[in-house]
């Protein structure tokens, strides 16, 4: 059954893009029909996979030699990710048919976002690190292309291909650690190692775990690889639901994840998983707290978030990431396809050209209230409950410090959320725009995702189940249900960050009378508008390799003595060699 | 049928058919009609596929056994996993070419010359990997190189193909020469040519035969684009007929690099450090390769400076291969050789396709540049996904074949237990990410909405030019996603390069 | 007088003969030139398969070989040649700076 | 002592060879180099190949640098060279002293011409493949030179032909 399933859930979209591309852009009523058609019977797929979560190995395809078996487990973490990978896959594809109505190139569009889920899909079953690597760089690639969907706009070519750039050089680091598992275990498949059978020496599981670390932070959007996510929002609103908020991004958050057992013992891994999470978590906020641009902040809102889930990791709660990471699907894309919403229908990103929209599009406003307090924290939304697990874990689990800037950064959460949803949907409009009407599909794909981002959390029970030790080896997660979580989240400690959320809102409330304390704080933002310097960082590489690409161009002068010079020069230096060894 | 006649057919057969198609292809010149040339087309085909089948009934032979060598005179020739691996590339590529040719050249002035000679080339290509005498392995490399200086050369009223034709002669008649003064070293010392002979002979490296072994590196090495020695390979590739281009990256630069890998096996018990050697070799190559196409505006330039890299990735794998005794290292540059013959092939053919209908078909020389491209893959959108496919198969994107041969070298190299090795991985994976930002953005320009001027005024692109490259993308794929197939060609060709080592 | 070491004498010639072929492929800038460096290097390469024939014994081997050196190489110089012919007549020159408009 | 002559004679002739302002003096240095080598290869033991040197490498490719230079004409070589001369001949005075260098490590000093004692036979006695390969290389010469110099056909008759 599960083999069918498996099968299922990565082929049918994979043969949807086909078809899809197939019908040609003439029919774009039957793409749409069949875009949908075929995310939901995957979607279906993926959760008929729940009943039978299983640590046993479905599918394996001996490909030979170096390539090890092809397998396939559907265990906990494994179906959790699928089905939020193809559900809300679904949901954006749904939300797309009205917001992608009448574009050119429809059918490219839904090939690679079915391509997309398919893949996402198959690198969170696979327990083949080659094929692992595989649908890593296949997600990486749908990204760029849907990032780049819009081939005539050079920023949206520069944000693809920067984005394909800096995930694939985190991919070396996962590439490396698939190869060195490969040389030492003599498998590709991940139990090799798990299982703690095998014993690699100290050095070379510390470069693994650092390695995939690299490889989690550049795919996560985490420090120092951040810049490229902001970059990603030139693509259409409900890629950036889907691949930059609720799935792909989670690949990295689901590596850490997934290995957290062997390399939890490697000295100062915990430690520096911790700080990324810390850092990214933080930089973001600030970042988010001064953008002016609707997507943006939503973006680093999300590397906030994901900092948050890394952090957890570092703190040794992988279920409290997880669970986080359940609610953060959910609530950012609902936050996302509101905002697509609002953009497709006022026609910009820029919040300071917005305010007043609540009044003319009432049912987009509730629907990102909704997201908007799950994603600050506010008591009964879903991401209270997961934010508050995993600072009780990390005040556990880590230092004090970390602890304090993680509330801290709460706080931000809460003052950038509530600074958004006030530019876009109150006070008087801003600019001339002319607010369209939303679509009925754009409609029907928020309300479940609003619904779930309220109830969500009621599951925790069962999705703790998800974890146990016979549906995912290696990790002892003990059940969990909802009397543990209000035992666990209703204690003392809870009003820390409680106190701070109110604090940031409060910020916002009386924003007025900080002048002074927002002057002091000057230089701060003008470092955040500039990204920290990463983004220089970033063109500084960049710059360096054209140039160096540019003067090494000019060797290649065309005129045939030097040509022959070059020649006659290795054959001296091969010769003074000898001469020296002789 | 016995190994002697396979053996035989398999090294005369081109040879002997390239003049009667001439001959053909010449009755219908003079006469000004059709029907001899198209019998010459029809004929190299069909010498192709004889070719096939005979390097299929000599695996045959093999698989029940036997030994598919003889000797002629004193010279040995003979399939063995090199020649086969090889060969395999050569006629499978050589007719995706000739197929791809025939639309292409038609009505070029020397069009018989042109399929003569492109059989002469497979057929010396094939003889090269045969050979196993060190001597009779220079023959068949001149002769190689004879019959692609005309090709090269082909549009002979055009500048700048004469300048990349005299580039490309003098530059691989001047490694020709030091190929040979290698070999005149090593008959001097070992007092034989017969490769098992100076083998069992070359026992101590004194310095002299170390300086053969450097000259025929750098002699081999001009024409496997080793860097510094790759000068006239961008030249050569851009200005060449697109089919010639195709067969220039995907199997004549291997070749030279096989012809290199023959002599230093040959050299085994010399402790001549080919394998660190090469590795150096690897590294430069991939680097400079790759900022040299990053830059770069014209489409078969750029594809050519990839060609550098490319190779670069195969020197890595038989670096490996020889400095650690790895099988799997040198099956993993073996199928680097056969993936990319199949994706450079598909490239140069698919931006071939390009020229044709935008350029040459009007009978208009200028280069291919980018700008053209834009917006391609609305007029022509299934040559545009065939080139888009070759492009991320080439910057190794999974689940395409080259990812799959690069992922072979890199377990072999990491397998090495040596941090030098992990950065060596580490190193190769960054320029394969370097790569992409050469190869990404022309899939962009594609797949843009506004066509460019030149693409809405192409040609149509005729089904005989598309069907090549159907044929090599269906590989594509088919090998990225089981790439075992490849096991039974790459792993023999390994035995037989390592052998020689005493693995 | 048979201390004297003659075959020395012959591998420098060898050696030097090949340099100065060389030499001229570097210095020229007439095409026709580079085809004379390139047939003086081919002549020392004989002289070297003829020379290792003798000092092996084995003089019929190495002629049979340099034989064919001479025929390849011959086929090459008249490439050249007709290379040469070719470039005077749609350029106007030998000078090898007027082939130098393939560059980067 | 005549190998030390007949060494220096080539020398000589063949630096007048590229020395030579004038395209045709260097064809005919290039003749007497070629003849001298000859002699060389005579003096080897070599005897066959050295009338083929004679008559190919002096005679046939004489006769072919002298058409070739008739039909491109003779063009002033006063221009200065592309690369400054000392570096031209540094490298490759380096290069030849590396390679004398390696020589006389491996013991080049102590080698023995020997006379030879072969009786002398058909040239191509058991390396016919390599003898019946020239034809191939032949064919395909032939081929590239008329390909090389062949005209191109005005495109009207093109047309027509189609």
């Amino acid at each position: 059954m599960n083999l069918i399933l498996i099968l299922l859930v990565i082929g049918l979209p994979w043969l949807g893009a086909f078809i899809v591309l197939l019908a040609g852009d003439k029919h774009e009523k039957l793409q749409h029909v069949l875009a949908v058609a075929f995310s939901l019977a995957a979607g279906a797929a993926a959760i008929m996979l729940l009943p039978n979560v299983s640590k046993a190995v479905v599918i394996s395809l001996p490909a030979g030699t170096v390539f090890g078996n092809f397998t396939f487990v559907a265990d906990g973490l494994s179906v959790f990710l699928t089905i939020i990978a193809t559900v809300i896959g679904s949901l954006a594809v749904i939300f797309s048919t009205s917001y992608m109505h009448g574009e050119a190139q429809i059918g490219r569009y839904y090939a690679f976002v079915l391509y997309f889920i398919g893949a996402m899909a198959g690198l969170v079953l696979t327990s083949n690190m080659l094929l692992m690597f595989l649908f890593w760089e296949i997600t990486a690639l749908c990204s760029y292309a849907l990032i780049s969907f819009n081939n005539d706009d050079p920023k949206a070519v520069r944000g693809g291909i920067k984005a394909l750039i800096i995930t694939s050089v985190g991919g070396v680091g996962l590439l490396l650690g698939a190869l060195l598992i490969f040389v030492y275990t003599g498998s590709l498949s991940y139990s090799a190692i798990l299982g703690g059978n095998a014993s690699l020496p100290a050095n070379i599981l510390a470069v693994l775990a650092f390695g995939f670390l690299i490889a989690a932070a550049a795919k996560s959007a985490q420090f120092p690889f951040q810049t490229w996510l902001p970059d990603a929002m030139e693509a259409p609103s409900p890629i950036s639901a889907l691949i930059h908020a609720a799935t792909m991004v989670n690949a990295g958050v689901y590596l850490l994840a997934r290995f957290y057992p062997v390399f939890k013992d490697v000295p100062y891994w915990r430690e520096a998983v911790m700080v990324v999470g810390v850092l990214s978590a933080l930089m973001a906020a600030i970042m988010a707290l001064v953008s002016t641009d609707l997507k943006r902040v939503l973006a680093y809102s999300t590397v906030s978030q994901l900092g948050y889930m890394v952090y957890a990791i570092g703190a040794g709660s992988v279920f409290a990431s997880q669970f986080h990471l359940f609610s953060h699907s959910i609530f950012k894309a609902l936050l996302f396809l509101a905002a697509g919403a609002v953009i497709h229908s006022v026609g910009t990103r820029d919040m300071t050209k917005m305010g007043g929209v609540g009044k003319k599009l009432p049912y987009v406003k509730w629907v990102f209230i909704v997201g908007a307090l799950a994603l600050a924290g506010i008591p009964v939304f879903n991401g209270f409950w997961s934010k508050e697990m995993i600072l009780e874990a990390g005040l556990k689990g880590g230092s004090i410090v970390y602890y304090s800037v993680m509330v801290f950064v709460a706080g931000l959460t809460a003052l950038y959320t509530i600074r958004a949803v006030w530019m876009v949907f109150y006070g008087e409009p801003r600019s001339d725009y002319h607010a369209h009407k939303v679509g009925l599909a754009m409609k029907i794909a928020l309300a479940p995702l609003a619904l779930a981002a309220v109830v969500s959390w009621l599951a925790v029970g069962r999705f703790s189940l998800l974890f146990g030790a016979n549906s995912l080896p290696f990790h002892n997660i003990q059940p969990f249900g909802l009397k543990e979580m209000f035992h666990e989240v209703i204690a003392l400690s809870t009003l820390i960050p409680l106190a701070v959320i109110t604090l940031g809102i409060l910020c916002w409330v009386f924003r007025s009378k900080l002048g002074g304390l927002v002057k002091a704080f000057n230089w701060m933002r003008w470092l955040a508008e500039h990204s920290f310097g990463f983004e220089g960082i970033n063109t500084g590489i960049v710059k360096a390799t054209e140039a160096s690409a540019e003067s090494l161009r000019t060797t290649q002068t065309g005129i045939f003595s030097w040509n022959l010079l070059a020649v006659l020069g290795t054959i001296i230096i091969f010769f003074v060699l000898f001469a020296i060894g002789a | 049928m016995n190994s002697v006649l396979i053996t035989l057919g398999l090294i005369a057969l081109p040879l002997v058919a390239a003049p009667i198609i001439y001959l053909f292809g010449r009755t219908s010149v003079r006469k000004q009609r059709l029907l001899g040339m198209t019998l010459a087309k029809l004929l190299t085909l069909l010498v192709l596929v004889l070719e096939g089948l005979l390097i299929y009934l000599g695996v045959q032979v093999w698989v029940a056994g036997g030994s598919v060598a003889t000797n002629i005179g004193t010279i040995q020739v003979g399939l063995d996993g090199i020649g086969l691996i090889v060969g395999t590339i050569a006629v499978g590529l050589g007719f995706c070419v000739v197929i791809f040719s025939i639309p292409y050249m038609e009505n070029e002035n020397g069009e018989e010359k042109y399929y003569a000679l492109l059989l002469t080339l497979i057929g010396s290509i094939v003889g090269l990997a045969c050979s196993m005498d060190l001597f009779n392995l220079w023959v068949w490399f001149e002769l190689m190189a004879i019959s692609s200086y005309f090709l090269v050369a082909f549009y002979n009223e055009q500048p700048a193909s004469l300048e990349s034709g005299f580039k490309y002669l003098t530059q691989s008649a001047v490694g020709s020469a030091l190929v040979l003064f290698g070999i005149a070293i090593l008959f001097s010392t070992t007092g034989s040519v017969a490769m098992w002979s100076v083998w069992s002979n070359a026992t101590s490296g004194t310095p002299i035969v170390y300086a053969a072994a450097a000259l025929i590196i750098v002699g081999f090495g001009i024409k496997a684009a080793l860097v510094p020695l790759h000068t006239w390979l961008p030249d050569a590739h851009s200005q060449a007929p697109s089919g010639i281009s195709a067969m220039l990256s995907g199997i004549v630069i291997e070749a030279g690099l096989v012809a290199m890998l023959r002599t230093l096996s040959v050299l085994a018990q010399t402790h001549f450090p080919s394998g660190i050697i090469l590795l150096v070799f690897g590294c430069v190559n991939i680097l400079a390769g790759n900022l040299l196409a990053l830059r770069q505006v014209e489409v078969k330039r750029m594809l050519a400076y990839s060609s550098i890299a490319q190779v670069g990735y195969m020197l890595v794998g038989f670096g490996v291969a020889i400095l650690s005794s790895s099988y799997v290292a040198a099956a993993g540059g073996f199928f680097h050789m056969l993936t990319h013959a199949m994706m450079k092939g598909l490239a140069f053919l698919a931006a071939g396709a390009f020229l044709y209908v935008l350029h040459i078909g009007k009978g208009e020389h200028t280069a291919l540049v980018l700008d053209d491209l834009n917006g391609a893959a609305k007029k022509y959108p299934v040559v545009a996904f065939l080139l888009s496919l070759a492009l991320l198969g080439l910057g190794g994107l999974p689940p395409l074949a080259g990812f799959m041969s690069k992922w072979q070298i890199l377990v072999a190299t990491a397998g090495v237990n040596s941090t030098l090795m992990i950065c060596i991985v580490i190193f190769v994976a960054l320029n394969s990410v370097l790569s992409l930002a050469y190869y990404v953005p022309v899939i962009n320009r594609l797949y843009r909405l506004n066509i460019s001027e030149t693409a809405a005024a192409g040609r149509s692109i005729s089904w005989i030019m598309v069907l090549p490259m159907v044929i090599l993308a269906v590989g594509i794929v088919v090998i990225g996603v089981w790439p075992s197939l490849a096991n039974f060609l790459t792993f023999n060709a390994a035995a037989s390069l390592m052998y020689p080592f005493g693995v | 007088m048979s201390n004297f070491p003659v075959a020395f004498i012959v591998i420098l010639s060898i050696i030097s003969l090949a340099g100065i072929g060389f030499y001229c492929l570097l210095a020229t800038r007439n095409m026709i030139k580079v085809i004379i460096g390139l047939q003086l290097m081919v002549k020392g390469v004989a002289m070297a398969f003829i020379l290792g024939g003798n000092l092996t014994g084995q003089v019929n081997l190495a002629q049979t070989m340099a034989l064919t050196v001479i025929v390849a190489d011959t086929i090459v110089a008249v490439m050249g040649l007709a290379l040469a012919v070719q470039v005077r007549h749609r350029l106007g020159t030998l000078d090898i700076k007027a082939l130098s408009t393939l560059k980067r | 002592m005549v190998y030390v002559l007949v060494a220096a004679g080539i020398l000589v002739c063949a630096i007048l060879a590229i020395g030579s302002k004038r395209l045709l003096v260097s064809a005919i240095w290039l003749a007497a180099t070629s003849a001298l080598v000859a002699l060389m290869f005579y003096l080897l033991g070599a005897v066959q190949v050295a009338v083929i040197e004679l008559s190919v490498g002096a005679g046939l490719v004489t006769v072919l640098f002298v058409f070739a230079i008739n039909i491109s004409g003779e063009e002033a070589m006063t221009l200065k060279p592309v690369m400054p001369k000392p570096l031209a001949w540094g490298s490759i005075l380096i290069a030849v002293g590396l390679t004398i260098y390696l020589a006389i490590q491996s013991g080049g000093l102590g080698l023995v011409l020997k006379a030879s004692t072969e009786t002398p036979e058909i040239l191509w006695s058991d390396r016919y493949l390599d003898v019946l390969l020239q034809i191939a290389l032949i064919f395909s010469g032939v081929l590239g030179v008329l390909g090389l110099l062949s005209e191109g056909k005005p495109s009207a008759q093109k047309e027509d032909q189609a």
